[in-house]
Order: C-alpha cells, then sequence, then structure tokens
C-alpha cells in the first residue's frame, strides 16, 4: 500500500514477491485512509503485519518556536491550527497556561461558555471521527451522515464565534463576547434533533453485524501497555481506564456538571468506537446542564495591554476530544514566552500503533488507525 | 502525598535539590541530571508513588542551558509529579527514560531532533519531525537557518 | 428497399449478427452513462443531498461530460508496465460485457444471438472479465494493482459458484438452458421467484451480483481506504472509461440477467415487453444501490469464508432441493 | 464455402495454432499464460463450427475460465521465481523439437494412410438436441463415468485444499 | 497483540448470516427514510445561506457618513495585534484628527482571527462577512485601501481630503495657541 | 454450418500440430506451471480430435461427447491438484523448476 | 490527448471541417470543465472544510466533482493545507503523475502563500513554487462557498483557454506569480 510511487522508482520497487517474508510496503503519507499525511512503513509477512514505523513530520511548522517570537496572547489564533477539529480546546488549552502563568481568574460565567463550547466542539470533533472511520470501513454514507450534522455544530458554533473551523474565541481571561441573543434555544433545538440521530448512528452503523465483525476483537490494547505509553482520551478508556481529566483534575466549571466517564474493558476498535459514541451523548447532558445553570455577569477579565506574566513554569492540561491535551509554558518574565510546549494527545496515541498493529492483517490497519482518530496538525505541530 | 514525598526525600534526599508541593496532589521535584534515571525510577517503582503514566517530557533552551521537564501521573494515587532538571548546553546528555516508559519514546526522539539533546540509551534515537537530512536543532536559540532556495529541501525563507 | 436490406442480411446471417453485435457495443457503450447518472443520483439522495444538478437539467449530462473528458485525458503508460497487456485489458472486460449482452433477450425476439447454452455462455463470457482483472493488475507494474486484482479474481471466482450453482437451480426448474426459453417458460408457468427454493437461490444470486459487480460490501477490489484504486490504480482517461463502463454496464447486464432468470424478463400486463426489461432491470439496479450506500464493507478473509463456508453449501443444498421439487 | 466462412476458418486456425506456439516458446510465462486465452477460445471456436454450443459454453467456462485463471493464480504468486529475461527452456529444448517433430511426423503419415477412410460427408445434427440428448445420456448410460468424474473433482478439489494448506497460510490468504 | 478473530472458531454461519441480513436491512431503513427527507444543500452559486452577524471574512474600513471619512486614525494598534503582520499602513496627518492614506493588507497570511478588531479603539475596522476570496491570481491577496474601505476609491478620495481639511483646519487652529503639533 | 465443404483430415491435421506444440513444450520447459500449460495444450488437442470424429463418423450416438466432459473435467481436477502441488513445492524449496526439484528429491 | 490530435487532423480535410473542430474543441472544454475528479489529498484544516464542502451541505457532487484516490484519474489538485518542506516531493511526485490536462488549486493562505507560517523555517511559501497553481482559494481556511467559487473560476479559466487556443491565440500564460511585498515587516 505504497503511495503511487514515480515512474523511476516504480521500475525498481516493483515484482518484490507479495508472499515472501519481510516484504515492506509504504502507506502514505498520501494515501485514501491515513487521516492526513501520516506515513506507515510496514513489513509483512504475506497479510501479517511484523513491524511498523510510523513516519510523521510531514505538517511540521515548528509552531512551538514561532510562539516564542510572539506576545502570550497573539500565540491563541496559532492554537486553532493545531488540532483543527477541535481548535476551541486548543484555544482553552493555551489559555489557561498563560492564566496559570499570570495568574489571572476568569468570570464564572465566561467558565460556563467555555464548557459549553467545548461540548459542543467534542461533538463536532466525534462527528469528523465517525464520519471518516466510517468511510474507512466503507460506509461512505455515514460520512455524509456525521458531517450533516457536524454543519450542524458548526451553524452554532459559527453564530457564536464568528468562525466556522478557526474559532480563536477564548482568550486570556475569559471569552471575547457573550453569548448571542437566543443561542441557549437553538442549542436545545440541536440537541433535540441530534439525539434522533444518534439513534439513527446507532441503526446504520453501530448494530450492523458488518461493522461489528469489522471492529470487535481487532486492536487490542492491554490496559497496561495504554498506561505505559501514556495514551489518553479515548484510547486509555476504551482500555478500561478511567482516566478523564475533567474528572482527575477539574478545570473551568466540569465539577460542578455531572457527566458520566465512559469506559470499555475490551481495548479494542469495537471499544474504542463505543466510548466515543457514548461521549457524544455525555456531551449532551453536560450541555443541558450548563444552559440550565449558566449565571449572568462579565465574560472577560481586564487585562493589562503589555501582558507580562512572572518568570516561572505553568502547565494546564484539558480534556480535548482526542485526549489530555496539555500546554507547558516557561516565562522569563518578558513579554514573550521563553518556551511553549504542546502535548498533544494525537502524538502520544499514535505512539502506542506500533505494537497494536503488531501481528496484525494488514486489512485491519484502516480499521484500528482510524479508531486512534489522531490528527496530524497537532502531531507535527 | 505528604508522607510520600517524605519518603521519596529521605530515600533520595541528596538527589532532589528543591522541591515544593503545590496543591493538595502536586509536586514539584528539581533533581541534578546524574540522578535522573534513579529518581524517575523511585518514583516509577516505589508503592507509595507509582507513577505509572508518562504525562509529558520536555526540554527548553535557558540560554545558558537546557531545562528538562517531565511531568508524571500515578493511575493508582492521582499524584502529578513535575520533575525539573537542567543539563549544559555544551554536553547536553541525559539518561534516556524510554525503556521505562515507552510513552517517552517519541518525547524524547522529538526533543533529540528539535534541541540535539542525547538521552542516552535510547533505543532509536533518530529525527522524527524534521527531514532526515535537516542540518542543526532548530529550536535552539542559536540556530540560524541559511535558507536552501530550493522549496524541496532544507530550510525556507522566512519574511 | 426495406425488403432489400432484409432479404440482404437473411443472405448474410453472420453478417446480420455481426450488426447486431454493433449495435449492442454501443449500447454497452452508453447504458453506462445512464446507469452512473442515476447511482449517482440515488446516492446523493440517500446521503442527504442532490447528486450531479449543474451540467445539463439535473445533471443529466453529467456522465455525457465524464466520458468525453476521460477520452481526452493524456493516456499514461506506467513505466516498467507490460504495455500490450495494459492496452488490451479494459477491452477484453469490455468486450466480456458485450458478448454476455448477446445472449440477453430484451423482449420476444429482441436476441442479438439466440443461444441454446446461454446460461452457461453468459457464465463462461463473465470470466473473461477476471481474465482482464488479472491481466489489469499485473501490467500495472504496481503493489496496488496486483494486490487489488489477485484479491478481485480470488473475490470474483470464489463468488462465481454459488452463483452458478444458484442459476442451476433455475435451469432444473425449466429445463432449458436458453435465457430466451427461461423467460418463455416464466410467461407459461409464472415468475420463478415465487417458488421456495429458486426463492433462495434468488437471494443468493443477489449476493453474489454484489459481490461479482463489486458494491459494498464486497467492494474490496476497489476499496479506496485500503488499496488505492484497486487493479484500475494506475489506468488513466479512456481505458479507465472503458472499466468504469464495462463495470457499470456489467451491474446492468446482471440485473438483466436476474430479471430473466427470476422475474419473468420482459413478462408483465399492458406495457410494453421492453419496458417492462427495462422497469424491472432499473428497480432492481436502484436496490443495489440502495443496499451498496447502506452497511461497511468485509475485510477479504470474511468475504471468501463467507462464500466457501456459507454461501456453497447453502447453494448446494438449494440445488438439492430444486432439483426435487422442480424437475418434473 | 463462402469467403467469408473461409476467413473465419483461416483466421481461427491461425489463432489456435499461433497462440499454442506463443504458449510453449514465450519467454515471459505470464504472457504464456495470456496467450492461453486465444488457444482455448479458438478450440471453443471450432467446437462451435461442429455444432457444440454446450461445449464451446463449457470450454469457455472450464478452459478459458476456471483453468486459466488458477493457472495465472499460480504464475503470479509464484513469479519470484521466473525471471522473464531468463531462458525458460532446458537443455532438451533441441532434443524436444525433435521429438515432437518425428512424432508429427509419424501421426502425419498415419493420417496419410488412413486418407481413405477420413473422406467422409459428416451427418446432419440438430444442436439443440444436442445438450438434451447429452444429459440424458449422462444420467442414464453413462452414470458411471459421470459419477466417477465427480467423485475425482470432489477428491482433486480436497486434494487440492490439503496440498495447498500451509499452517499459517489460511484461507484468506489466497488473495496474497 | 494478535487480532482475535470475532469468535470464528464456535460461530453459527446461519445465525452470523441471518443476524447480518437483518441488521443490513434495518440499517436500509435508515438510508430509506432518508432517501425521502428534505435535502440540506445549499445549492451555493445560486443560494446562499445567510451569514450570522458575528461572522469574520475579509475585513474593512468602516466610513463614518457623517464626518464624511474612514474612521482608522492610522494609529497601527491593529498592525501590533496583529499575530502574523498581516497589517500595514501610512498615516496622514498628525493629532486627534489623523487619518489613513495607504492600507494594506496581505490577505495571504491572515488568520482572521479577530484580534485587531478587538484591539482598535475607534471601531476603524471590522471584519465583515465577504467570504468569496478565490481568485486566479497570486497577487489578490494584497488588499490595498480602496478594495478595503467602505465605499471604495471614492471614499478613500474623500477621506483624504476631509482629513487633509481638518488638518488645515487645525493648522490655522493653532499658530493662535502659539504651539505646533507634532 | 461450413462443415460440408471442410474435410475431416483437416480438424485431424489440426490437432496433431497442436499435439506436436504441447509435446514440445511438455518435453522443453523448465517451469513446473508451463509443463501443465502444455499439457492442457495437448490435451485440448485431443478433444478437438474426439469432436471431430464424433462429428463426422458417428454423430447419431454422444459417446465422442461424453469423453470429451470427462476429459475437460479430468482436466479441471488435474489442473487443481497441479496448482496446489506446485504452489506447496514453490513453498517448500522455493523454486517451481521440474529438474531442480528432481534434483532436490531427497 | 492522441485522440483529439488525430480527430483534428482528420477533420481539417473534410469540407467544413474547421466549423466542426470549433465546435469539438467547444465540446471537449465544457466536458473538461464539466467533469473535474480531483484528487483525494487533504494535508490539513483546509482538508476538513474540503471533506465539508464534498459533504452534504455543499455537495461538490453537483458540478460533476468527486474525488478519485488514484492520481492517474484525477484532473484537478486541490492542495488543501500548509506544505512543508518534507511534503512538498510528494506533491510534486503525485502532480506528475497526474494525466493532461491537469490543474491545482491551492486552497486556503497556506498553500496559496504560507499563510500564517511566514516565520516558519519548515514551510513552504506557496505551492506555486514547485507546482504550476490556477487557482488560489484565499482565507483561513476558506468556507466551502469560497472552494466552491474557486472551482467554479478553474472552470472559466477552462474555457478561456479554450477560446484562447480557438482564436489562434497562444494559450493564455499562467500569470506572473507577483509575490506580494510582505505587510509590515518592519
Amino acid at each position: 500500500m505504497s503511495m503511487p510511487v514515480s515512474p523511476e522508482k516504480q521500475s525498481t520497487l516493483s515484482t518484490v514477491d507479495i508472499l515472501s517474508q519481510g516484504m515492506v510496503i509504504n502507506v502514505g503519507p498520501q494515501h485514501p485512509s491515513t487521516h492526513g499525511v501520516l506515513r506507515l512503513i510496514l513489513t509483512l509477512d504475506g497479510e501479517q503485519i511484523l513491524h511498523c514505523e510510523p513516519v510523521i513530520g510531514y505538517l511540521h511548522r515548528g509552531l512551538e518556536k514561532m510562539m516564542e517570537r510572539r506576545p502570550y496572547r497573539h500565540n491563541v489564533p496559532f492554537t486553532d491550527r493545531l488540532d483543527y477539529l477541535a481548535a476551541l480546546s486548543n484555544n482553552l488549552g493555551i489559555c489557561q497556561c498563560i492564566e496559570r502563568l499570570g495568574g489571572v481568574e476568569v468570570p464564572e460565567r465566561a467558565q460556563y461558555i467555555r464548557v459549553l463550547l467545548m461540548e459542543l466542539q467534542r461533538i463536532a470533533s466525534h462527528l469528523v471521527f465517525l464520519g471518516t472511520f466510517g468511510t474507512d470501513l466503507g460506509a461512505t454514507t455515514m460520512f455524509l451522515y456525521a458531517f450533516r450534522e457536524r454543519e450542524l455544530v458548526l451553524d452554532l458554533l459559527e453564530e457564536c464565534t464568528g468562525a466556522r473551523l478557526t474559532y480563536n474565541w477564548i482568550r486570556v481571561g475569559g471569552v471575547p463576547d457573550d453569548l448571542p441573543e437566543g443561542f441557549g434555544e437553538k442549542v436545545l433545538g440541536f440537541v433535540k434533533t441530534f439525539r434522533q440521530r444518534l439513534e439513527e448512528y446507532d441503526q446504520l452503523l453501530t448494530r450492523n453485524r458488518i461493522f461489528r465483525s469489522r471492529t470487535q476483537g481487532i486492536g487490542i490494547l492491554p490496559k497496561e501497555l495504554a498506561l505505559a505509553y501514556g495514551t489518553s482520551g479515548p484510547v486509555i478508556r476504551a482500555s478500561g481506564m478511567a482516566y478523564d481529566v475533567r474528572k482527575a483534575a477539574p478545570y473551568e466549571v466540569y465539577d460542578r456538571v455531572e457527566f458520566d466517564v465512559p469506559v470499555h474493558e475490551q481495548g479494542d476498535v469495537w471499544a474504542r468506537y463505543l466510548v466515543r459514541m457514548e461521549e457524544m451523548r455525555q456531551s449532551i447532558r453536560i450541555i443541558e446542564q450548563v444552559l440550565r445553570d449558566i449565571p449572568d455577569g462579565p465574560v472577560q477579565t481586564k487585562l493589562p495591554k503589555v501582558f507580562k506574566p512572572p518568570a516561572g513554569i505553568a502547565y494546564s492540561r484539558i480534556e480535548s476530544p482526542r485526549g489530555e491535551l496539555s500546554f507547558m509554558m516557561v516565562s522569563d518574565g518578558s513579554p514573550n514566552p521563553l518556551r511553549v510546549h504542546i502535548r498533544a494527545p494525537s502524538f502520544v496515541n499514535l505512539s502506542v500503533l506500533p505494537s497494536l498493529l503488531e501481528g496484525t492483517k494488514v486489512a485491519d490497519l484502516v480499521a484500528i488507525l482510524g479508531s486512534i482518530d489522531v490528527v496530524l496538525g497537532e502531531i507535527d505541530r | 502525598m505528604n508522607e510520600a514525598l517524605q519518603h521519596l526525600l529521605k530515600q533520595l534526599g541528596e538527589a532532589v535539590s528543591e522541591w515544593t508541593q503545590v496543591g493538595a496532589n502536586e509536586v514539584r521535584l528539581t533533581v541534578s541530571p546524574e540522578h535522573w534515571r534513579e529518581v524517575v525510577q523511585f518514583l516509577h517503582d516505589d508503592a507509595l508513588w507509582q507513577m505509572d503514566y508518562p504525562a509529558d517530557l520536555t526540554v527548553w533552551d535557558t540560554g545558558t542551558g537546557f531545562g528538562v521537564y517531565l511531568r508524571l501521573w500515578s493511575s493508582v494515587h492521582n499524584h502529578n509529579v513535575i520533575v525539573l532538571t537542567s543539563i549544559s548546553r555544551e554536553q547536553p546528555r541525559i539518561a534516556s527514560l524510554a525503556t521505562l516508559y515507552p510513552g517517552l519514546n517519541w518525547h524524547e526522539r522529538e526533543m533529540y531532533d528539535m534541541y540535539g539533546v542525547i538521552f542516552e540509551g535510547h533505543p532509536n534515537l533518530k529525527r522524527i519531525l524534521l527531514p532526515d537530512d535537516w542540518e542543526g536543532f532548530p529550536f535552539r536559540k542559536d540556530y540560524v537557518a541559511e535558507p536552501s532556495g530550493d522549496p524541496l529541501h532544507g530550510p525556507q525563507p522566512v519574511d | 428497399m426495406i425488403e432489400v436490406v432484409v432479404q440482404f442480411f437473411r443472405d448474410y446471417p453472420l453478417l446480420w449478427t455481426f450488426v447486431k453485435a454493433v449495435v449492442l457495443a454501443s449500447f454497452t457503450l452508453l447504458i453506462p452513462l445512464a446507469v452512473i447518472w442515476v447511482e449517482r443520483k440515488v446516492a446523493g439522495f440517500i446521503q442527504s443531498r442532490l447528486g450531479p444538478l449543474h451540467v445539463g437539467p439535473q445533471g443529466t449530462f453529467q456522465t455525457v461530460a465524464d466520458a468525453l473528458k476521460l477520452l481526452l485525458k493524456e493516456d499514461i503508460v506506467p513505466s516498467g508496465a507490460d504495455k500490450r497487456f495494459f492496452y488490451i485489458a479494459p477491452y477484453i472486460a469490455f468486450i466480456s460485457t458485450v458478448l454476455s449482452f448477446m445472449v440477453l433477450p430484451f423482449a420476444p425476439g429482441w436476441v442479438a444471438l439466440e443461444m441454446n447454452v446461454a446460461v452457461l455462455f453468459v457464465i463462461g463470457v463473465s470470466l473473461f472479465n477476471v481474465v482482464s482483472i488479472l491481466m489489469a493488475g499485473w501490467s500495472s507494474n504496481n503493489k496496488y494493482s496486483l494486490l487489488g486484482g489477485l484479491r478481485a479474481v480470488a473475490q470474483l471466482l470464489s463468488y462465481e459458484i454459488p452463483m452458478v450453482l444458484s442459476v442451476l437451480a433455475v435451469v432444473f426448474y425449466t429445463g432449458s438452458l436458453s435465457l430466451t426459453g427461461i423467460v418463455e417458460y416464466q410467461v407459461k408457468h409464472g415468475w420463478l421467484i415465487w417458488q421456495p427454493p429458486i426463492m433462495i437461490a434468488a437471494l443468493i444470486y443477489f449476493i453474489c451480483a454484489l459481490a461479482e459487480i463489486n458494491r459494498t460490501p464486497f467492494d474490496l477490489p476497489e476499496a479506496e481506504s485500503e488499496l488505492v484504486s484497486g487493479f484500475n490504480t494506475e489506468y488513466s482517461g479512456m481505458r479507465f472509461a472503458f472499466f468504469f463502463a464495462s463495470e457499470f454496464a456489467n451491474n446492468f447486464f446482471i440485473t438483466a440477467f436476474a430479471a430473466a432468470l427470476f422475474f419473468g424478463g420482459w413478462d408483465g400486463p399492458i406495457l410494453p415487453p421492453i419496458v417492462w426489461t427495462f422497469l424491472k432491470v432499473f428497480v432492481m439496479i436502484f436496490v443495489f444501490m440502495w443496499v451498496r450506500w447502506t452497511p461497511p464493507r468485509l475485510r477479504i478473509d470474511q468475504i471468501l469464508r463467507f462464500a466457501w463456508q456459507f454461501l456453497v453449501p447453502v447453494s448446494l443444498v438449494n440445488l438439492l432441493f430444486a432439483i426435487v421439487l422442480g424437475v418434473r | 464455402m463462402s469467403a467469408l466462412q473461409l476467413a473465419i476458418l483461416v483466421l481461427l486456425t491461425a489463432m489456435t495454432v499461433i497462440s499454442a506456439l506463443m504458449v510453449v516458446s514465450v519467454r515471459n510465462l505470464i504472457h504464456a499464460g495470456f496467450w492461453l486465452l486465444p488457444f482455448f477460445l479458438g478450440i471453443g471456436g471450432f467446437y462451435l463450427i461442429l455444432s457444440l454450443e454446450f461445449l464451446f459454453a463449457l470450454q469457455l467456462l472450464l478452459y478459458a475460465g476456471a483453468v486459466m485463471v488458477v493457472v495465472l493464480f499460480a504464475l503470479m504468486l509464484t513469479r519470484d521465481v521466473m525471471n522473464p529475461r531468463v531462458r525458460q527452456t532446458n537443455r532438451l529444448a533441441i532434443a524436444a523439437i525433435a521429438a515432437s517433430a518425428s512424432m508429427m511426423g509419424f501421426l502425419l503419415i498415419v493420417i496419410y494412410r488412413q486418407m481413405g477412410a477420413l473422406t467422409v460427408v459428416p451427418g446432419q445434427v440438430d444442436a439443440e438436441a444436442i445438450t438434451r440428448e447429452l444429459g440424458r445420456m449422462l444420467l442414464t448410460d453413462y452414470v458411471l463415468p459421470f459419477e466417477l468424474t465427480s467423485a475425482l473433482l470432489l477428491s482433486a478439489m480436497l486434494g487440492a485444499i490439503f496440498l495447498a494448506r500451509n499452517p499459517k497460510v489460511e484461507l484468506e490468504e489466497m488473495e496474497g | 497483540m494478535r487480532t482475535r478473530q470475532p469468535a470464528t472458531e464456535q460461530y453459527n454461519p446461519l445465525a452470523v448470516f441471518i443476524e447480518g441480513l437483518s441488521t443490513l436491512f434495518y440499517g436500509m431503513l435508515v438510508t430509506w427514510r432518508n432517501f425521502w427527507r428534505p435535502k440540506v444543500t445549499v445549492r451555493y452559486p445560486y443560494q446562499r445561506k445567510p451569514m450570522p452577524p458575528r461572522y469574520r471574512g475579509l475585513f474593512y474600513l468602516k466610513w463614518n457618513e457623517e464626518k464624511q471619512r474612514l474612521n482608522c486614525v492610522g494609529c497601527t494598534l491593529c498592525a501590533q495585534a496583529c499575530p502574523t503582520d498581516v497589517i500595514s499602513m501610512v498615516k496622514l496627518g498628525k493629532g486627534t484628527n489623523a487619518g489613513v492614506s495607504e492600507f494594506t493588507m496581505d490577505l495571504g497570511r491572515c488568520l482572521f482571527c479577530n484580534l485587531c478588531v478587538e484591539a482598535c479603539p475607534f471601531d476603524a475596522i471590522y471584519m465583515g462577512p465577504a467570504y468569496e476570496l478565490a481568485s486566479e491570481r497570486r497577487d489578490a491577496a494584497l488588499f490595498r485601501i480602496a478594495d478595503l474601505a467602505q465605499g471604495g476609491e471614492e471614499a478613500v478620495r474623500t477621506n483624504i481630503e476631509t482629513v487633509q481639511r481638518l488638518m488645515a483646519e487645525e493648522e490655522k487652529a493653532r499658530p493662535a495657541a502659539g504651539g505646533h503639533a507634532g | 454450418m461450413m462443415l460440408e465443404n471442410l474435410p475431416l483430415p483437416f480438424f485431424v491435421l489440426l490437432s496433431t500440430v497442436l499435439f506436436a506444440i504441447g509435446l514440445y513444450g511438455l518435453i522443453s520447459r523448465r517451469n513446473a506451471i508451463a509443463v501443465l500449460m502444455s499439457i492442457e495444450i495437448v490435451m485440448n488437442a485431443a478433444n478437438l480430435n474426439f469432436v471431430a470424429f464424433w462429428r463426422y463418423l458417428h454423430p447419431e450416438s454422444l459417446e465422442g461427447v461424453v469423453f470429451v466432459l470427462v476429459t475437460i473435467t479430468v482436466a479441471a481436477a488435474e489442473v487443481a491438484v497441479g496448482m496446489a502441488v506446485v504452489l506447496s513445492i514453490y513453498r517448500l524449496l522455493h523454486t517451481v523448476n521440474v529438474d531442480e526439484v528432481a534434483q532436490m528429491r531427497g | 490527448m492522441g485522440v483529439k490530435e488525430r480527430l483534428e487532423q482528420g477533420l481539417v480535410r473534410v469540407p467544413g471541417g474547421t466549423i466542426l473542430i470549433a465546435k469539438l474543441a467547444d465540446l471537449m472544454a465544457w466536458a473538461r470543465k464539466s467533469s473535474m475528479w480531483s484528487l483525494t489529498f487533504g494535508l490539513s484544516c483546509c482538508a476538513i472544510e474540503m471533506m465539508a464542502t464534498a459533504a452534504s451541505r455543499y455537495d461538490l457532487d453537483r458540478f460533476g466533482m468527486f474525488f478519485r484516490a488514484t492520481p492517474r484519474q484525477a484532473d484537478v489538485m486541490i492542495v488543501a493545507g500548509w506544505v512543508s518542506v518534507k511534503m512538498a516531493p510528494f506533491i510534486k511526485r503525485l502532480y506528475e503523475q497526474m494525466p493532461e490536462p491537469k490543474y491545482v488549486i491551492a486552497m486556503g493562505g497556506c498553500a496559496s502563500a504560507g499563510g500564517p507560517y511566514r516565520d516558519s523555517i519548515t514551510i513552504v511559501k506557496g505551492v506555486d513554487q514547485f507546482v504550476p497553481v490556477d487557482v488560489y482559494v484565499y482565507g483561513c481556511p476558506p468556507r466551502p462557498e469560497n472552494l466552491i467559487l474557486g472551482i467554479l473560476k478553474l472552470q472559466e479559466r477552462i474555457r478561456a483557454e479554450h477560446l484562447a487556443e480557438k482564436k489562434g491565440l497562444p494559450r493564455p500564460v499562467r500569470e506572473p506569480i507577483i509575490i506580494p511585498e510582505s505587510g509590515a515587516s518592519g
């Protein structure tokens, strides 16, 4: 499954026997199911994968270095382009980190708005997962249904933030503006539709026998391995470890809303899929509580024009749709950070892929890779 | 947490040069680079700590040397530990933790890629994000890129 | 004038067959245009969108534009490819489809080549398709293509067997190997689909047909997410168009074949026979598309296991039933 | 015989003989395998001329379809050991030519001497009836050979599965 | 981590087949229902989705009808707030009535992050609903003041005139006070 | 349809030629699969002969055709087993060259 | 392209053939612009918007566009996202593998001009440095409507190319790339 290679290369590459041991093939970087520009160098024995070496960095742009050259608050829009499926989570991550570094308090209403946006974002992100996972397994219609509902979420987010994908709507010290008029009702209306649509997805995909036979028992990640590799998010929760930053170290107002952390024990592709489906339901629960409890008040703390946090090291961690997203910043007291480090959940989750793939069949590669749900933008940074 | 911290200080007092407790379940330790592996091994193995989750590892350029930052979490006790150390610019070497925590493998490779910090004992220390033939370590503060003039190869011009 | 022409062709029956073959070949080239357009429209509607819309009214000329464009594209032959085989593979696929259309009765008397072993002929000819896929996959000099080709062949051969067995059930009922004979039998005795063993045979045929024309859940040979585009990865332009056309013409044929075998072919009240044939075919094509756009795809080992462990035994047992119940 | 018929006959003969020659002489074995297709088709064409539509369809189905595909499959699976640049004939090539030439000469002599017996006019047959009659015969007079053949086929299938079985290679690896 | 085949050993092919078929039909009900649902497609060139008021498209300079000038005073706060140096401008005049004579933005590197708008204390720039930015030319990314100002060429001219008039008036008023701007 | 003017010796000669070709391939080819292909040619030549003789000499009874049917079936079986043998040899010895296989026999 | 040349050579000899050629050329341009299959190839954020454009809400299939996984069957390559030095050779290779006539749409500021990554040493400042770009779709990321507009512009361009060809004019050269002066680097 190499990428189509250039003519001059082809003549040397071809006629390698498929049956022979240790055949090396390349998946990507342009391949329909690598979810971006990931390249996997597979060593095969027949259909069995002996060894897999992911090659990343095709989107590397040295963002962490670029951030060192800019004032703190100018770096927020760049985080949109990290995990572009969950731009708001990244916004929140870096803002929290800067707030901790500078000791900035966030008004309560802003915290509620943040949680609301975060959960809407989670739904949008998981819908992309659902859609692309469906296409990987051949259910093209699922992709279009998932994107159809995602558009509804995007409409909401667009109305609130003014952008479809790269929102930049969380600022140091709050959010830039209050929710628009009648936003709550619209969200509730969406929630109502979305509940029905989730049923439809179950009917179309989750219960489908073919789908289950493609996912159950495939790509099992044991709990110990998941821990030792530091995986997070749905990947670790599907391996039976109830690790969710929203519960383990609650931020914003996550300690005031009720929700369950879905956990599955099997650790296979199926479990990871189920965890994400369940998370969307939990997000709906959170959204409803937030809309019920949201207090009135200001949404932003005034900050000095030139923001100079004291020297020190701070880190923040939040639960992005893909797992534990953590920003770490070192300040030397100047307007620009000395060092920004982004602990991207996909980066860590992807590093477990080689050990997941060892011994599996090539045909299961797409299912396993799809179930990890990586975003290359944040892996390569 | 307190009990565990006392235990740690008792066992490895000379290795930990500085420690602060932040909040109920977070502690920051500053250790000397020679004891890096030893301290982390202790945190990993000790029954009171059991730091089994490698959360994050990074390096930063302080101008005079490199700071190393390691964050661990314990799924058993819900402890958070941040271990800090600093290494010299001339000899950017430190013990690798990749065999202890396989999850740190890629982090260490990335830090080698960006800062040229050599993690001794790492099983596969080579470039991860940049092209294999890249010259220099671009995250160092003194790195100056010479644009190669070729869009398919080497550093690109900036404006 | 007309008499002269008729007389001329009566004198040279081979020439007449040739003319019919040419007509059929152009039909085979044109019918995919309609089928692909329907497919894209149906897919669009199922997926909450509109499908081709802006090229011609309701996008009707969309496929025409596609075909024209493909004809005008540069024709790349990958270096290292086996040129001759690379060139002819699509045409073999196309010829196999045309040949199967030759024996298909569209209406009473509307058959290019009356053959008393038409059913066997169709199955034999459809294997040419397999050869062409092997040829394309092998000659492209690309690992994807070869893998896709071998997979496709393994799948097609595996599903050919239960398909033949389920077709044989019909043969035992009607006592004829000729498609016209089978349809005439049904005109006399009612559609075969109402006979219980044939019902099962039709179900098996339906499943095998899905596999034969590479529809989800059996669309592995062209599974985009795994093998970039299967055996035709390296094909571009006109040659790809021929593969594409023969695939969709096959789609048409396999439903028309099913209509003749199970649903009484041209049989139906009021409307002229030819309309009935097309009606049945398009209803079935719609069902195929409906199925195509619903489930995910199976893995190759699951596909093969399903054929050998389930379909073959079931169709064998079913054939026995058909013999017991059907042979008079 | 009309000109058209003659042309068809010549073409068919040429196709059969040339493709047979290609099968045994081409260096690239995959090409040889593909040359089997026109060969089988040519033979099928002769069956058609001999008004045996049934046998023609069977030829298509079994030879052009099954046998050829299996051969090609085997060739592609073992293609790393057959380099098209390497001579595919063994030391016996010249001996083989001699052997087949002498065999042909011998047969030609036999045919020549029997020429009188061979000049016969074909009888009339009803093409449609043949298939029906064939089916009847297979289940009455020749039921024993028929059953034996089926038994042979079954045992061949089982044998093939047994032989091809490899603890590591399962059914799903048929595709590679 | 060997792949465990989903219970191949003791599975009943018939049961699986029936289950597969029934779940397939079950799923086909969904597609059937959707087949008849109204379609969600927006036929874009012929039909547009209304943009929400907060939508951040191409930004523009606000025209102040009352004062007959652009609100912008050329203070470069927005250029400083921009993380990617999109904006450059040439200030026209001095003091409170200053304006801007040239204002350039490079769309090619704009993040549409709204930071410039938030930084502006004069409500001079705004991100509008314009999103159709495709072009055959690469330099279409470069927007000059006439492309950005509300009212285009005309507005820019009037703006300059107004600012120059104001400057002149100020100049006239100044000598009496004995000072000079600067 | 055109048999009236086509004498039987034509078929006999044709099958003789094909037989000889097949024989040549049978002897000269090194690859086991190629040998099997040559055998197919020989068998087809024989089949053609059978059918031709039946058609010209005994069109009233179908023995010749039945024999051909049996031959075709046997050929199919032979190919199936042959390929299985070839593939297992290939797996075992990584060659399909008949000479080498003969030498390696231990 | 062989078919076209052969047809033209055959037709000029026919009386009235030139008119036929003109009509034929019209038809060809129409076919080319009505059926642009694009390469499944996304890089970053813009790829998500590209997927959204293909999805139900905006439905690229209306214009006869759908995604082919292999460059051999694609007519237009949409470079959606930033291009790093590590990725650029692959993009160039994919472009080379596409059959003529082929078109490139640079989607988003990054692919068009380097985007916000102006001070990143690993980002190529615009794909037009190594593949000819026909349409630039600015925006970060461009809305699906914006991409559709880019596609419509490309269709116009294909028509224009053909019109120029018909009148005997040289094919319009792809406009010289003017790298905009940096906004305010000072």
